[in-house]
């Protein structure tokens, strides 16, 4: 989707906040936050990434990024029915009112390993393969003008330009929302070089060339 | 007027609303808090630059090695035990004398966990999201690193499943140093492509 | 500038939020930020928009119609000169303090008519004509892939897309912010047509126009 | 989710520096109370939505009206006296059966002042700016209106200094009436292009 993720390219932001020494939570909900985001074990419906992007843009922008991480842990949650708005709200008052109170503690340390398995686990680049790649290393291509609804990883500053595909990678299932009632494709999966100048125009810095990756289903001669 | 501040005014509020989810999911059964105290451990103590610093030290001290993680990053990194979340196909560039890589990720964070742990708060921030793919050079000057006209620079947007790592160029002058010590001069900031060593 | 006010195209900002029998101002703070916008006698140093274009994505996207409005008008005063933001604070502070103050009442019936006159007056429409239109109606043209940091009225959404001329107006002050130390450019004016699957590709609605006005030099073959 | 709710806390900040602003201008006589409220009483009471319905049922009424109007839609809106600020060049889009035209400022807020007077929220909001130039017909629906296939919709994004007005078809069984009465039955909303009479 267009939202406001979508954001290369734009004016606007200011300067980059570096930080010396930056830890890598910068308060303990984070990491909190963090792991239960990534090692509940529930599907966040549509997606992770697509609940953060259909955030209402004032939101997004004002919310910090672990911010947008529960949000998308907890609407998935609500959304699955693993939990409810209403139970959620409870709790929220209850350690509004309680500032000393914490969460239960229950450990597992089966769950424990299970969950540093998962961490160190590659997940299997290279799904079944259908059909032959359409283009090959130095094919001249046009990114597609598309601007679905849903998720999608071809950012709006390529969309219509022409690259070069400098690399065939494997088979990779496409992240892009799928039409209602169909599983993810699998299709190969491009390493596009684009001219600054194509991207920028006459505004685009000298020698300079993006590099960016894009399924076959995004592509057109 | 600041930048990126993200409201911070609203932390104690996601504090609470971060303890009432950690509540309700434990509750459920559906998370332990020691599954929680552990991930966070990992990536605050073991999962970090430090690890794509060891893969760096050593590609500059074995010249096969380096080979190998330039045509299979992947495979190499996991030789050195790197693999996991965030690291299913990975990509390693070499900086040269006339070639300088950089990385982001415009429509979100992605990056090479299991390499670099997880992102520092500039590279999610919305002003290196939007900037450094349209000026990257203007960018790269306010981390202090100016390049030169001659020298291409190579901007990746880390938008699908490949994850990118920076192969720096060794410092001159540190020929004599063994793996170990090379690691401590590699940064993460090197190993994104927002400064040389 | 690619900010956030170049918002042709994006998804993400949910209905259109309509009013029944809305009033022309929500609160008289509006309208008397409309008319000290309007008709205080001083110009925004870059421009009025551009002001309001230049403010933070997320201040922008929380902030309402009328106080992008202040905003413009008071930064622009500051950087005029013509006010200070330390006086500015301390009044902000002197009402903040004292809810029932009313700012002072000074009137002038002469300088009401002269703001009257000033609402009803048309500007001149057709400046000097420097060189004759490059483009007629039917000529095929592209909008350029431009993305100046100053202000300018080419949308992202129509940039790199092909179009025909429609029609060609009388010469326009160009409102793009120009070259440092340069006077606004004095250039034709187009109105551009555009199909709705040339800007939009497969998710474009079926029999759909649309049409915008480009001045030349956004233009070309 | 709200939408466009704009913060409406802060509301009450806006007036205080509302005010703080206007204490400073009257006091350094950059403005005079006067000319603020005459302002905003012309903009209430005199510069709105009627004149165009004035301007609407006079070209329905007056066929060499309707045919200046829209050959110089300026000319013809001075004729009635309806001239000034957001006034400098004036299109009128006629609606047909065929053809349905609808107006948007994709990048601010630009509207006819002199004949609409200023206009309201929703036109200026978010999600009208961004979505009407994409999916015209689906924000249409919104508003009620329905439009087959087989009816053209022309969006027009009024992004320089031309400023469109639509004139929107005569309802049928109404051309008995008097311009005095038809002008009772143009709504705001029909001069933008969102609703048909």
């Amino acid at each position: 989707m267009n939202s406001i993720h979508d954001m290369g390219g734009m004016h606007g932001f200011g300067k980059i906040p570096y930080e010396e020494n930056e830890p890598v939570f910068h308060a303990p909900w984070e990491g909190r936050v963090y792991a239960m985001a990534m090692y509940t074990p529930k599907g966040v419906p549509g997606g992770f990434r697509y609940m953060i992007e259909k955030m209402e843009p004032a939101t997004y922008l004002a919310s910090s990024y672990y911010e947008k991480w529960m949000h998308a842990r907890t609407q998935g949650l609500i959304e699955s029915g693993d939990i409810s708005q209403a139970e959620l709200d409870e709790k929220i008052a209850y350690f509004r009112e309680n500032a000393e109170a914490r969460p239960p503690v229950v450990n597992d340390p089966e769950r424990v390993a299970k969950a540093l398995k998962a961490m160190y686990k590659t997940l299997p680049p290279d799904p079944a393969q259908p059909d032959p790649p359409k283009f090959k290393v130095g094919d001249a291509i046009r990114a597609k003008n598309m601007h679905p609804i849903g998720h999608t990883r071809l950012p709006r500053y390529c969309r219509g330009k022409q690259g070069v595909v400098d690399f065939v990678y494997d088979y990779w299932w496409v992240d892009d929302t799928p039409p209602a009632g169909e599983e993810h494709a699998i299709e190969p999966l491009y390493r596009i070089k684009f001219e600054a100048q194509t991207l920028w125009g006459e505004e685009a810095e000298p020698n300079q060339v993006l590099y960016i990756d894009m399924f076959e289903s995004y592509l057109e001669v | 007027m600041g930048h990126d501040h993200h409201h911070s005014h609203s932390s104690a509020d996601a504090e609470i609303r971060a303890k009432a989810l950690e509540a309700l999911l434990v509750e459920k059964g559906l998370i332990t808090t020691d599954v929680i105290d552990e991930v966070v451990r990992k990536y605050e103590e073991d999962i970090g630059p430090m690890n794509g610093a060891r893969v760096v030290a050593r590609a500059w001290t074995e010249p096969s090695y380096k080979k190998w993680l330039l045509e299979d990053g992947t495979a190499a990194s996991a030789d050195m035990g790197y693999t996991g979340k965030e690291g299913a196909k990975i990509v390693v560039l070499e900086n040269t004398a006339e070639v300088h890589n950089v990385v982001v990720c415009t429509l979100c964070s992605c990056y090479p966990w299991p390499l670099l742990g997880l992102p520092p708060n500039w590279y999610k921030s919305y002003a290196y999201r939007s900037r450094v793919v349209r000026e990257p050079r203007k960018v790269l000057s306010e981390f202090g690193l100016e390049l030169g006209e001659d020298i291409e620079v190579r901007v990746w947007d880390s938008n699908s499943e490949i994850r990118y790592l920076v192969l720096p160029e060794q410092p001159a002058g540190t020929s004599d140093l063994s793996a170990g010590e090379l690691t401590e001069l590699v940064t993460r900031d090197s190993m994104i492509g927002v400064a040389r060593l």
